[in-house]
């Protein structure tokens, strides 16, 4: 175990903790003795894949695990000199906002919606019985302020509804910083937010912590976090800590093979040398224009949204083209045009001699097979109803193939992405999230298309298995000779599968171009600031050698 | 101003769904065998066809139906529901002449609903898993499942004719000559088995949907988010979870409220309320075309009315409904 | 990753023994289970136990119950078993409850399905149309109904299932539009699936178990309205029912409580375990749901 | 011999004028009634709307020229004496002095005139029918009245009863549109009680006529006629002594054994004389089975009539011998008899050859005891092997049904009036066949002899004539069975004990509570 850092006492000390799963969970504990310490003054990271019992350590120092099947069963939480496990509901709450603040990754719904901002920040100070109420409305604005929210006397009367991803964010922030803790404990923040977002709330977290020298746990799956801000790092693994230290030594030489696996699936920032392509253009796209109108009512005009304006690009054959943008830049809107999932309001989607744009209905409907789509929600893309091999057979029937002749497809294709003979006859909740992801494409290659839209196919997964699904794409995309539009936020990703890139903001293309001429001399201010957010864009992943060899495909 | 213009786009969309239920009401009533003519004449004791003849003359019953149709839909338009031939009064003097009672009836019964039903929701879903849960979940369950005019029977039986202690039919002491305060008690009287009967069935409507909305917003995010600022859990119950758990609650009362005008058939029935429920029963056996269409007209009326009170409520109570 | 290369048979009683596992966790549906499915029992084996007609004069009228060897439960005002009444009515207790819930169902999930999957015009046409239905109170509705098509048993049931359908309609509408921008839907609609196949293939299965759960509790409140419906003296005057029975002694429930009393328990039970079946089909089939409320 | 049985009715109407029923005791003057009354009226103009239950309440307020005891004897009323030609033609009335309507003014000949051969021809169906056998009515003088026959009409002196002929004022009515005239939602008459408010769907006030026009009467200061739907809740109503009379058909007959062993309770199925409502089943004579006599007469053998009289009326009214009830004048018993014998039933069908046709039956849907009669029916058919179905429909949906002459069997109970040429002969008649009416011959059956026999019955005079043509035609229906005779009704009326002098005459609480008083 490391020491503490800053020579300082530790101000939380967590020994030998193991909390405990409810009965038929898939291990008996969510933490198996784990053991660490936060410092007055520094930010820890606590950084694993879904499952690995992070957040749960973090809840049981709140005393918000969910009770009665979720609890600690043995260890200690040392605070203050105090055992945080051992104190009564009415200590613990005591301590709750006042010592001890929390922040959680959806902020979305983590501020109650019926409630003004700044009532809801001045019910800490009333739950802790402290200050008048006109202090308090002074604070609140004080507060705001300070987390950077622009315009803040009035933005304590606002609903949060009225208020963005990141805005809710700042205020989840300033409600915890409050009354000023010792600790703040944030639950992955800033996962939710879009990259520009997460790197002010992460510059903010880091500012506040110096000023206030507050403790930070941060616990996150995203090393780019971790490399941005991390004063020391805990990797935790199956409910265990595998590998604990200083930010800059488990970055950058890490010890425990699992670190190495992970930060070896980490995808560079730096994009490779791709040779450019030739030949003309399997998919063209001219001035796809399309306008959300919301509910248009008999006597309103709906609001409109344009979601794509003047949007051209080209695809030739074997080109990965990237859609780069965050939510709302329209990047899935183009995607879905493409697949004729919407209606495109003009403009051109000229695949070979068939402008796609023009076909509908039954007309249409045999022209799909050469333009398939892989989804981004493993869970939700595939019918819950339907054995996996029903799903895979099914494009081909669609298209008059026979049942049986589809199945033996549907296996084959099953085998192609790596996945066993049975997995035909099952149901898709029998699977991982990876693993569905793999049926998700073989559906997509059953109709033998040209060209494969990918709507953020790996940002729903973890990393290590994010590695996995890309290298599967590369390698089909290659054997195949297909081309592929590849959507996605995360630049990294963008950055190692493209060919071209083209950068969207509110429905137009602001940059497109090769990916490393993209990269490397961004020419528009908007790219050049989504560069620049990129968490841990300085940190040069090491090159760590990976002891066993790579997981099995089906993991 | 919003919301004014909001509240006119809505009445004048209303006014259509109102003439169309009209219209579709008129068809489906007189798709019904048997004609008032017929019933008057049979209860007259004897009937001739110039007797009839003269009935159907006098209801207009002899025109051609689209020219029915005209004249019903021409006098609604002018708010005039016609004239019950059978009672011998204006409709709109026979409906509001009984619907004070209804709503007295209704309204209260509505009321002990709502507040008893939240009540032991928020209780049941505040002690989810204890004998507390348990019991009201159990007693909710009964009383819905229990056929209401059975209850009633037995709510007669047992307080008023066994017990004496509660008048068990009407709204008033007939001939009892209260005034005031007196009056106000008299009716209260028979106010209790009628609309605790009535109330106890929308009780447990209530408490079932207030503790499993309750149950539902306590998993949420920003309950969570509360507990880690801190708040004591009463506090957290009543600001937080009650305040959210309540929407679908005001939309089912919403509905509720709207449909309670109309009348509730069985209890007026056997508790002889003279209400809109049983005003409409009766018109109906005896074709009474002109009152029972009125009766549909008033509480479709109520019903829109009460749905777009409960659009403007909800405005009130979530601010992110935007009115359109 | 559990394994499961067992054969798909035992998959599926597998996934039975999952469901009924998750479905016994609650005891009230357990309960609920037992005394429906003695009233099932009963109302198949009616004809065994009374081969008499129910509507036989057979003893002295007004026999109080266990008053004469045989009958159990009394005689009614015209000396008929009313043993036999209870178990014969059962009969059409569920299947008024039955037989009106698919009626309500096949509108309300046509209806439903149509608006949800197609939205726009079609969708506003027919959520007016659901809305007509909303706006005129249900059960003055049922009532016109069944006087305008005169009371029998089919009135009786397609004037249930015409009041009943709208929440349907709306849940399935609710639940298709949430499904059909899901992406399992999508990807069959990039697939080339037609409308139908995505319709029928697609979401409709993955409504099912709301749809299923929202029918067992509308049984319930079917043969409620059945029974009120009889109690106003609009039921079928040639079949036995419950609510017949308590509609015909409500007049001689102070000499007779016996006449009423055990039909109301009928209908009591055999709806509280409908709801009770109902709460454990949704813990079942819902399991986000089936975390609360334990 | 004629003269004579004026003057004796004249001088026994004097008696009671002065002493009314009940000698024993002394009318105690002032009180509060509650009354039930089911279903609400429609109005209260017994010229305008005659059905049960206005009369019931407006038999306070109007008033005719006659009374009738209840062996069906004419008594005073408005009229104080009344004269017969020697050959049955012309009828002059002495009217009262003295009389007022409610609004003050004097009641005159004029307003008999204007009533019977005005306002009740336009309004009155019933009336209309025997007014055809009128030649003229005159008033000849402020307190004579005049009506000349065109021939002798036997059950003349039978039509001055209050709900057949009510007297209207002539000063509101003259000139107006009778059925919409404003006046009738207050309505003015002769009678003890005045119209004084009307709560809808709940309570009629009345209260008593201080000028009435005999001293010292009425005893009551007020009647509460209360609306209440449900018969459960009216039974109670009267068990908790909120009402003090339940009128004949208020309360279900399976609750008045109890409601009548209740302290203070009285029972009488008295008053119901002068309409002797006769129950039966119509026989669709035209079609299918029911064409045939043999199965009419098995349908007779097969119900059991007694246990109906007994389980489902209480042991009330009796069993019909045929067509004529025995209240009415002129019944004769010595008709064929038909006993519940289900074996003579079955012979009769096995004879005829019945095949099993499924019939029809139509309740009449009046409550439960209607209902609970329609199924001890269909059981008694069942019993001897015929298929029976019940059809449900509501009073407009059986009258339809009737009218269109849609049905096999159908319940039905009709009133007599007193006398065989108003209320009997009009179901068998051949010329009453005709669709639009539930009161004529529905049944369809068709017999000259009987259309003879009826046709010089009604006019035949002196009685003895009449006597033995009735007997006659009694005798051919009974052998027809062109229907099914259940049940001469007589129909409860539940009061408390020291409610005294209230069913004294042939149509009972329907003649108003002039005499009815209070011992409290």
């Amino acid at each position: 175990m490391s020491k503490a850092a800053m020579g300082d006492a530790p101000l939380l000390q967590v020994e030998d903790l193991s909390i405990s799963l409810p009965p038929g969970a898939e291990r008996p504990l969510a933490v198996e003795k784990i053991s660490f310490e936060l410092a007055r003054n520094e930010i820890l990271c606590v950084v694993g894949e879904s499952g690995s019992g992070k957040s749960m350590s973090a809840n049981a120092i709140m005393g918000l695990l969910p009770r009665p099947h979720v609890h600690p069963v043995a260890g200690a939480i040392r605070f203050e000199g105090r055992d945080l496990l051992q104190l009564s509901e009415v200590e613990l709450r005591d301590l709750r906002g006042s010592r001890i603040g929390m922040i959680f990754q959806e902020p979305m719904t983590a501020l109650n919606p019926l409630m003004r901002i700044g009532e809801q920040i001045s019910e800490v100070f009333d739950a802790h019985g402290l200050l008048t109420k006109r202090e308090r409305k002074a604070r609140v604005v004080e507060l705001l302020r300070e987390v950077g929210l622009p315009d803040p006397e009035t933005l304590g009367e606002s609903y949060p509804f009225r208020l963005s991803g990141g805005q809710r964010q700042r205020v989840m922030i300033a409600m915890a910083l409050a009354l000023e803790p010792a600790i703040l404990i944030a639950d992955e923040p800033t996962t939710a937010l879009d990259v520009t977002t997460q790197a002010q709330i992460l510059q903010l977290i880091k500012s506040l912590q110096e000023r206030h020298h507050m403790a930070v746990m941060f616990i996150t799956h995203d090393f780019g976090v971790v490399a941005e801000i991390a004063d020391r790092v805990a990797v935790m693994q199956f409910g265990k800590i595998v590998e604990m230290g200083p930010a800059r030594k488990v970055l950058n030489d890490p010890q425990h093979d699992y670190t190495r696996r992970l930060i070896a699936a980490v995808p560079h920032f730096e994009p490779p040398d791709r040779r450019s392509l030739e030949g003309p253009p399997l998919l063209s796209v001219k001035s796809l224009e399309k306008t959300y109108v919301t509910e248009r009512g008999l006597f309103t005009a709906g609001r409109r949204v344009p979601a794509a304006q003047a949007v051209s690009f080209d695809i030739k054959k074997g080109e990965t083209l990237g859609l780069v943008g965050e939510s709302g830049s329209g990047k899935s809107t183009v995607g879905r045009c493409i697949v004729r999932l919407l209606e495109s309001d003009s403009g051109e989607i000229r695949f070979g001699e068939i402008d796609l744009a023009r076909l509908k209905g039954r007309a249409l409907r045999p022209h799909r097979r050469h333009v398939q789509m892989i989804f981004q929600d493993p869970y939700a893309s595939l019918n819950p109803r339907s054995k996996v091999g029903t799903i895979v057979a099914e494009g081909p029937m669609a298209h008059g193939t026979d049942r049986a002749t589809a199945m033996a497809r549907a296996a084959e294709l099953l085998r192609l992405v790596g996945l066993d003979a049975t997995a035909a006859e099952r149901f898709p909740h029998e699977f991982s999230g990876g693993q569905r992801q793999r049926i998700g494409i073989a559906r997509a290659l059953a109709l033998d298309p040209e060209l494969l839209v990918a709507d953020e196919p790996v940002s729903a997964l973890d990393v290590s298995v994010q590695a996995q699904v890309l290298e599967l794409l590369a390698e089909i995309k290659q054997r195949l000779q297909l081309s592929m539009l590849f959507i996605t936020h995360d630049l990294r990703v963008a950055a190692q599968i493209c060919d071209n890139i083209a950068v969207m903001k509110l429905g137009r293309i602001v940059e497109y171009g090769p990916t490393r001429r993209v990269f490397k001399d961004p020419q528009h201010s908007y790219t050049r600031e989504l560069l620049s957010a990129v968490p841990g864009r300085h940190w040069s992943i090491p090159e760590v050698s990976v002891e066993a060899e790579r997981q099995a495909v089906r993991s | 101003m919003q919301k004014l213009s909001f509240i006119a786009k809505r009445l004048v969309k209303a006014v259509f769904v109102l003439l169309a239920i009209v219209v579709l009401n008129f068809f489906l009533i007189r798709a019904a065998p048997g004609d008032p003519a017929q019933v008057m004449a049979g209860e007259a004791g004897a009937a001739d066809e110039i007797f009839i003849a003269q009935l159907r003359e006098q209801f207009g019953l002899d025109r051609p139906l689209h020219e029915q149709l005209l004249i019903y839909v021409g006098g609604i338009v002018t708010l005039d529901m016609g004239y019950s031939y059978r009672q011998q009064q204006p409709v709109a003097d026979l409906i509001f002449d009984r619907l004070p009672a209804t709503l007295i009836l209704t309204g209260t019964a509505f009321v002990i609903s709502i507040l008893l039903g939240v009540l032991l929701g928020a209780l049941a879903a505040a002690r989810v898993g204890k004998w507390t849960d348990s019991l009201i979940t159990v007693v909710a369950l009964v009383f819905y499942a229990t056929p209401l005019f059975w209850i009633a029977l037995m709510a007669i039986l047992l307080f008023s004719v066994q017990l004496g202690w509660l008048p068990g039919f009407g709204m008033e002491s007939v001939g009892a000559g209260y005034s005031g305060f007196q009056r106000v008690l008299d009716v209260l009287q028979h106010l209790v088995l009628p609309a605790t009967t009535l109330g106890l069935f929308f009780m447990a409507i209530y408490a079932r949907l207030t503790r499993a909305s309750m149950l539902e917003v306590m998993d949420m995010d920003f309950v969570k988010t509360a507990r880690a600022k801190g708040l004591p859990p009463g506090r957290i119950t009543r600001v937080h979870v009650l305040r959210n758990a309540i929407l679908p609650v005001i939309t089912l009362a919403g509905i509720q409220a709207g449909q309670l005008v109309g009348g509730a058939v069985l209890t007026e029935t056997v508790f002889a309320w003279p209400g809109i429920g049983r005003l409409m029963f009766d018109a109906l056996l005896q074709r009474d075309y002109n009152l029972l269409l009125g009766v549909f007209f008033v509480s479709s009326a109520m019903v829109i009315l009460f749905n777009l009170v409960t659009d403007v409520v909800y405005t009130l109570v979530d601010p992110r409904i935007e009115l359109k | 990753m559990s394994t499961a290369a067992a054969s798909p048979r035992s998959a599926q009683a597998q996934a039975f023994r999952d469901f009924w596992k998750r479905f016994a966790r609650n005891k009230g549906a357990v309960v609920g289970v037992v005394i429906l499915l003695a009233v099932v029992v009963l109302a198949a084996v009616a004809p065994l136990i009374y081969p008499q007609s129910p509507w036989s004069m057979v003893q002295r009228p007004f026999l109080p119950p266990l008053a004469v060897d045989g009958f159990l439960f009394g005689t009614d005002t015209l000396g008929r078993d009313i043993g036999a009444g209870l178990v014969h009515g059962a009969r059409i207790s569920l299947l008024v409850g039955i037989v009106s819930t698919v009626v309500a169902l096949t509108i309300g999930v046509t209806i439903g399905a149509l608006a949800g999957y197609y939205g726009g015009l079609l969708d506003d046409a027919l959520m007016r149309f659901t809305e007509f239905f909303q706006t005129i109170p249900n059960f003055a509705l049922a009532i016109v109904l069944v006087a305008i098509f005169q009371p029998s048993i089919t009135s009786v049931i397609v004037a249930i299932g015409i009041v009943s359908w709208p929440p349907v309609a709306r849940l399935v509408r609710g639940e298709f539009l949430s499904l059909r921008s899901r992406e399992f839907v999508q990807a069959s609609v990039v697939l080339g699936q037609s409308n139908l196949q995505i319709i029928t293939r697609q979401i409709l299965p993955n409504t099912l178990s709301p749809v299923i759960v929202m029918a067992s509790l509308m049984i319930a409140q079917a043969i409620l309205l059945e029974s009120s419906l009889s109690f106003l003296g609009l039921g079928d005057p040639n079949t036995m029912s419950w609510g017949y029975m308590i509609g015909a002694a409500r007049t001689v429930i102070r000499q007779a409580w016996w006449m009423s009393f055990f039909p109301g328990v009928a209908i009591l039970l055999t709806v509280l375990a409908l709801n009770l079946v109902g709460e454990g089909l949704n813990d079942a089939l819902n399991p986000r749901l089936a975390r609360k409320g334990r | 011999m004629l003269k004579r049985f004026c003057t004796l009715a004249a001088l026994a109407a004097a008696t009671a004028l002065t002493a009314p029923a009940a000698l024993a005791e002394e009318p105690k003057s002032g009180g509060v009634m509650n009354v039930v009354i089911q279903p609400e009226p429609p109005g209260l103009m017994l010229g305008v709307t005659q059905n049960g239950p206005t009369q019931m309440v407006a038999g306070n307020i109007y008033e005719s020229l006659l009374r009738y005891d209840t062996d069906l004897n004419p008594m005073p009323s408005l009229a104080t004496a009344w004269e017969v030609n020697e050959d049955g033609t012309v009828y002059t009335f002495t009217l009262k002095d003295g009389v007022t309507w409610h609004d003050g003014e004097p009641f005159t000949a004029a307003d008999v005139v204007f009533s019977a051969d005005v306002f009740l021809r336009e309004t009155h169906p019933r009336l209309r029918v025997s007014l055809q056998h009128i030649e003229s009515i005159e008033a000849l003088d402020d307190t004579t009245v005049r009506f000349t026959l065109k021939q002798p009409f036997g059950p003349f002196m039978g039509i001055f009863e209050v709900g057949t002929m009510p007297m209207v004022p002539k000063h509101i009515y003259e000139g107006t549109d009778f059925k919409n005239n404003p006046a009738n939602n207050t309505p003015i008459g002769t009678g003890p009680f005045k119209f004084a408010e009307w709560e809808r769907g709940s309570f009629i006030r009345l209260v008593k006529n201080e000028d009435y026009h005999v001293e010292g009467q009425p005893y009551l200061d007020e009647i509460y006629w209360h609306v209440i739907p449900d018969a459960a809740s009216r039974a109670v109503a009267y068990e908790t002594g909120k009402v003090d009379v339940l009128p004949g058909g208020s309360v279900e007959n399976f609750d008045v054994q109890r409601l009548t062993e209740l302290d203070n309770s009285c029972v009488t199925g008295k008053g119901w004389e002068y309409f002797a409502p006769h129950a039966w089943l119509w026989v669709n004579n035209r079609e299918g089975p029911m064409a045939d006599r043999r199965f009419r007469q098995a349908i007779m053998y097969a119900l059991d009539r007694e246990f109906a009289k007994d389980v489902i009326w209480n042991g009330l009214g009796n069993v019909p011998t045929g067509p004529v009830s025995s209240k009415t004048r002129f019944f004769d018993d010595d008709v064929r008899q038909f006993p519940h014998d289900p074996d003579k039933a079955r012979a009769l069908l096995e004879e005829m050859g019945y095949d099993g046709t499924e019939i029809r039956l139509l309740p009449l849907p009046y409550g439960e005891t209607w209902q609970r009669w329609a199924e001890a029916v269909r059981q008694n058919l069942q019993e001897v092997g015929i298929e029976v179905e019940m059809v449900a429909t509501d009073v407009a949906g059986w009258n339809q049904k009737l009218n269109e002459w849609d049905y096999d069997l159908a319940f039905t109970y009709l009133y007599q009036y007193g006398d065989p040429a108003l209320g009997v002969a009009r179901t068998y008649l051949s010329t009453n066949i005709a669709k639009g009416s539930p009161w004529n011959n529905v049944q369809g059956y068709a017999n000259e002899e009987v259309d003879r026999l009826f046709a010089e019955a009604a006019v035949a005079f002196p009685d003895e004539n009449r006597q033995s043509l009735y007997t006659e035609v009694q005798q051919v229906l009974v052998e027809d069975v062109p229907v099914a005779w259940l049940l001469e009704i007589e129909f409860p009326t539940i009061y408390r004990c020291d409610v005294k002098g209230l069913v004294d005459t042939a149509i009972g609480v329907n003649d108003g509570f002039v005499d009815a008083w209070l011992d409290r």
